[in-house]
């Protein structure tokens, strides 16, 4: 057991791919997911409203690990056969959804309701009213809180390795295990994430300031 | 001839407050109605009932000749005969001017763009904004976006236009613009409501005063009882004109 | 289907499963006063006028918000122990945990004291108000006000964290939870039992944050808003 | 079952990463230990491909449980609760766990703990042995011996209870003041985890560990990576 | 005696935008000035300036004898001597009325809380809005938001005061109260200067007017210039009164 090699470094890496992988996965999925959940809760039913309420709380209220594992194991006890990959981006598109959802809920809620009035005023339906004037509007305010999530939804994939997923985190874990290097390994697993996570953070926050000023 | 806008008994609750508390009046079509009244006595209220962006509780609404407190109206096709001008103009930002005046044809009416794209700019000439065609809502001043406004309702072509304050805010010039540009229309024959606050815009502009007190029509006549009021609220509320 | 659950086999546990979220809520209650504390300060310096400070609660802020959690904790533990600083793990946690929530804080009060018109700020100047009252009486509260869902999230997403605490051997939900199912290996019923105590103390954390925003912020209560 | 698993032509086993000498990365990022080599022997003379499932260390019993690998070959100590979660075949090497301390600690057993920080990995047999025989005593549970070791060799502790083998690489990590043995705790019997209702895959697991175990092959693979032999009586115990 | 508001040649700029382009006037002790001015033209630009919420790039300002453009100027003591309102009101809108009010008086003035408040209570009393103490500003109508802001600035007791078109959107009614404020305070030797687009507010409100025009003073004098207007800028200006 001697010090770190390029083929550690090709290990961390190969997690940091999927580390991506899983990202893209739940963010695309999630992205879906969140849609939905957003129609729902501003939806005029009340039943539809509650229900996305209840999932939304739900998701946000119980620990992602737990999701994973109770989607992974749980499904293979009732005898669903998934691969990892199926139940971490199932797992991850649950989680995303929730808190996607509500971002943009937040942002829709946030155009002012004289929009919509407008809009329906002119004898435009709500779907139509929604897609032409609310959700161009409210695009644009959620683009910078979506980032946002983004780059906390990168580092917990790292959640995904209770799957049996060798994502950036577990890598240098493994890794960690033969070497007993923390401090060398865990940095440059640190300074992995960051330059992935830290151009979008402040991509993020140029967009901000564009949008801010825009307003203004 | 029905009237093109009947309102019978109204009574509109916000929980508990009432604030429209049984109002009754008719307008013929091509009349021009100026509502008047102090603020909060439900004005901009008694507006959004008639095109039904509020419920009421009690009484009737008929707006050429469909019963707009009728659960199952058609309310898309309400629409289509009643225009709103709102208060804060209610632009769609993220759209030129030209894309806001379209966009209610496009979808609503389902014309076709090129032609779409025709009638839009030939009411924003009729408005005197023809150049701001490609503009955006924010690039506008004040009075301009105000007849941005009035013209994405005019390309509609509703028989019933409600105006809520729609000169609020405007220097002198710009409220003699948006004047003309409505007596253009009462001369085209169409019906007009206006919430104004400015006396002098209500006298020269309607052919009916309609005076709104704690959510009753306390008093209404032609632009006369502006000068003449018959009931002391009146005379009060007018009172401090300038 | 080839899996019985059995929940009684965990009922011997039931003391280790309140202790661990016992522990979950001290780990919570102490990193979110601090948190705010921290958060605050350096959302202040982030829109200060000195560079160097700015600089700094950026650097901050950057570093701590695009680095995994886990990463940060060990760093903290190990690295402090290692120049010899040997604290409580409890203290350890909550170092730890302040330091990322502080990050987070920080960015979301700094958005909310953006948003805060530029009109509050000149109308304070108008009425003759020092840099400092301005701050405190015009921008802060609001802006805090303004944000506050997004804080109380950000609030159960830290305390969710905190089961990766139990890498360096806190004894909270999670940790606990392992322990027992290495026991009983009934780890469907250790996991289900231990989702349902963090969507308890999510309901606790949202119910109180409710009330502190009642008694914070009389005007939401006033106008029905909460 | 054996026949699936003959039919698909490879068997999964799982394995945790990241217990030192049982099984871990080498410098070719290769997985090897005693465990994994374990397993490579056990497929080929199944004749099927192996496929390892590298999970963590509280996965290893659900993941035989619910069927994500049919093995699991990871350190895991025979248990009569476990036994009630899943089958275990007959012991197939054994588990030396011990508590160390530096020179200058006076420690002969359990009693002596009391009052001291002691670390452990948790949910391991040493968590369950130390939590069971002390009182009294500050007990750090670590996720993995790897986290462990970095407590142990960045001065958060100086007492650990864990597998011999990870003793050399504290010691090497360790500025001074090194760790040794105090008193061995005991030696618990590992076995091959299989999911229960699958008697055939059983029953050919015991007889290939004890077969294997006779002619010396399991025997071989063990010692080096541990340096240190099996007892004679291993699969009869 | 001094003037209590002095301009002299000042300039504006907005990066290249030449906003006041050498504007100069004076006001005495105890008048009240009306601004006026097509939109655009400078007149809150030229408030700001008074204040020193905006620095100028030329010229100097004097206020009660202060040099607002000197850099090391006190501004706490200025602002204590010179009140705003704001076109927009600018309440806090997390405060309640009374709170709004006692603020400045609190923090700056360091006045005990009872004290401010009694304040605070007659302040609101001179403007009609006594019972209003534990409102929050959104449960105002505007005329009520706008005279919260009037006596806000009020209860500091400067010696001028800046009104930024204080009666947009109120009604005939409202803007009466406002002007009886105006003149009480106008009797009590207070100097007003008044940003407004409504000239029978500025007739019956102002001893000066003051017409500015694309970041000039254009044309100034007593009430009579706006019936009988000498440059054609601001006949033109006038023309669409109603
Ligand atoms: N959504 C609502 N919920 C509760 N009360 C409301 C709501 N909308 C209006 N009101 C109340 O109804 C009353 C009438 O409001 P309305 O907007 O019709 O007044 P208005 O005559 O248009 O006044 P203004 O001249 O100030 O615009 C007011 O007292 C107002 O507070
Ligand atoms: N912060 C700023 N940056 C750039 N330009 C500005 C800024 N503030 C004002 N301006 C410009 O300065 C000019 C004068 O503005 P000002 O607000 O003084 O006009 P005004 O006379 O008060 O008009 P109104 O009657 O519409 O309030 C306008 O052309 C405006 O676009
Ligand atoms: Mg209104
Ligand atoms: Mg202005």
């Amino acid at each position: 057991m001697d010090g770190f090699t390029f083929a550690h470094f090709q290990y961390l890496l190969n997690g940091l791919g999927w580390t991506i992988v899983l990202s893209l996965c739940a963010l695309v999925l999630g992205a879906i997911g969140g849609f939905a959940i957003m129609l729902g809760r501003i939806s005029g039913r009340r039943w539809l409203r509650n229900c996305a309420l209840a999932y939304v709380q739900l998701v946000q209220g119980t620990p992602l690990l737990i999701q994973m594992f109770l989607i992974y194991f749980g499904l293979g006890v009732i005898g669903v056969e998934v691969p990892a990959l199926v139940a971490a981006a199932l797992a991850m598109m649950l989680y995303s959804s929730a808190f996607l959802g509500e971002i943009w809920r937040g942002c829709v809620n946030s155009i002012a309701r004289t929009q919509f009035e407008a809009a329906e005023a002119m004898g435009m339906t709500r779907w139509q009213s929604l897609l032409d004037v609310i959700l161009p509007q409210a695009a644009r305010i959620a683009t910078p809180p979506t980032v946002g999530f983004l780059v906390q939804l990168i580092k917990n994939t790292s959640l995904a390795s209770v799957v049996g997923f060798l994502e950036l985190t577990r890598a240098a874990q493994v890794i960690n295990n033969s070497l007993f290097q923390p401090f060398l390994v865990f940095g440059i697993a640190a300074c992995l994430y960051f330059a992935v996570c830290y151009p979008l953070s402040v991509w993020s926050r140029s967009l901000e300031r564009k949008l801010n000023a825009g307003r203004r | 001839m029905p009237a093109a806008v009947k309102l019978e008994n109204v009574v509109k609750r916000y929980g508990a407050l009432e604030v429209l508390k049984g109002v009754s009046f008719d307008i013929q079509p091509g009349e021009v109605v100026a509502l008047i009244g102090a603020s909060g006595s439900g004005k901009s209220t008694a507006l959004r009932c008639i095109n039904r962006l509020e419920r009421i509780q009690q009484g009737r609404i008929e707006v050429c000749g469909r019963e707009v407190s009728d659960e199952a109206i058609d309310l898309r096709a309400l629409r289509q005969e009643v225009g709103m001008v709102f208060q804060s103009y209610n632009l769609f930002p993220h759209m030129t001017v030209g894309q806001n005046v379209m966009l209610a044809l496009r979808r609503v009416k389902k014309i076709a763009r090129p032609e779409a794209a025709e009638i839009a700019r030939r009411v924003l000439t009729q408005v005197g904004l023809g150049e701001k065609y490609d503009s955006y809502p924010e690039q506008l001043s004040g009075g301009q976006q105000q007849r941005v406004a009035i013209a994405r309702s005019l390309a509609m072509q509703p028989r019933v236009m409600l105006f809520d304050e729609v000169t609020s805010a405007l220097d002198p010039k710009l409220t003699g613009e948006v004047l003309r540009v409505m007596e253009d229309l009462a001369r085209g024959g169409m019906t007009m409501v206006v919430v104004t606050h400015e006396m002098a815009f209500a006298r020269r502009a309607a052919n009916r005063v309609i005076f709104m007190h704690q959510g009753n029509v306390h008093e209404s006549g032609d632009a006369s009882i502006l000068s003449d009021p018959a009931t002391p609220e009146l005379r009060d509320f007018l009172e401090h004109d300038l | 289907m080839r899996y019985e659950f059995n929940f009684i086999a965990l009922a011997p546990y039931w003391e280790d499963f309140l202790s661990g979220a016992w522990v979950t809520i001290q780990l919570t209650v102490a990193s979110v006063v601090f948190g705010l504390i921290i958060g605050v300060l350096c959302a202040v310096a982030r829109r200060s006028q000195s560079v160097p400070l700015r600089t700094v609660a950026g650097a901050y802020v950057e570093t701590v918000r695009n680095t995994p959690f886990i990463v940060q904790i060990f760093f903290i533990f190990f690295g402090l122990s290692s120049v010899g600083m040997r604290m409580p793990i409890l203290i350890a946690a909550i170092f730890a945990l302040v330091i990322n929530v502080g990050a987070y804080t920080a960015e979301i009060v700094r958005a909310g004291m953006e948003a805060i018109p530029e009109g509050q700020i000149e109308a304070a100047q108008a009425l003759g108000l020092s840099r400092f009252q301005i701050y405190r009486d015009i921008i802060l509260m609001p802006a805090i006000e303004k944000v506050y869902p997004a804080l109380t999230s950000q609030f159960i997403l830290m305390m969710l964290t905190t089961s990766i605490a139990s890498q360096i051997s806190a004894e909270e939900l999670t940790g606990v939870a392992n322990n027992i199912q290495s026991n009983t290996f009934r780890s469907f019923e250790t996991y289900i039992v231990i989702g349902l105590l963090y969507l308890v103390v999510t309901f606790l954390m949202r119910g109180t944050f409710w009330a502190i925003g009642l008694w914070a912020f009389p005007r939401r209560r006033k106008l029905g808003m909460a | 079952d054996l026949q699936q698993i003959k039919d698909a032509g490879r068997i999964r086993i799982a394995v945790a990463m990241g217990i030192p000498q049982y099984s871990y990365i080498d410098g070719q990022m290769q997985p090897t230990g005693s465990d994994v080599e374990t397993a490579k022997l056990l497929a080929e003379d199944l004749g099927v491909r192996l496929e390892l499932v590298e999970i963590t260390n509280a996965a290893r019993v659900p993941t035989v449980q619910t069927g994500k690998a049919d093995l699991v070959v990871s350190a895991l100590g025979i248990t009569d609760e476990r036994k009630q979660a899943i089958d275990f075949s007959v012991p197939y090497a054994t588990l030396a766990i011990i508590v160390a301390a530096p020179e200058s600690e006076d420690i002969a057993g359990y009693e002596d703990l009391t009052g001291k920080r002691i670390g452990v990995t948790r949910a391991t047999t040493n968590d369950q042995d130390i939590t069971a025989n002390t009182s009294g005593a500050e007990i750090l549970r670590f996720e993995d011996d790897a986290t462990l070791i970095t407590a142990a060799v960045s001065g958060q502790l100086d007492i650990i209870s864990s597998q011999s083998a990870v003793l050399g690489g504290v010691n090497d990590k360790r500025s001074g003041n090194p760790l040794e043995t105090k008193f061995v705790q005991k030696e618990t019997n590992l076995g091959i985890g299989i999911a229960k209702g699958n008697p055939e895959l059983l029953e050919w697991t015991n007889d290939w560990v004890r077969t294997n175990f006779d002619n010396g092959r399991l025997r071989e693979v063990f010692t080096e990576f541990h340096d240190r032999d099996l007892p004679d009586d291993l699969t009869s115990r």
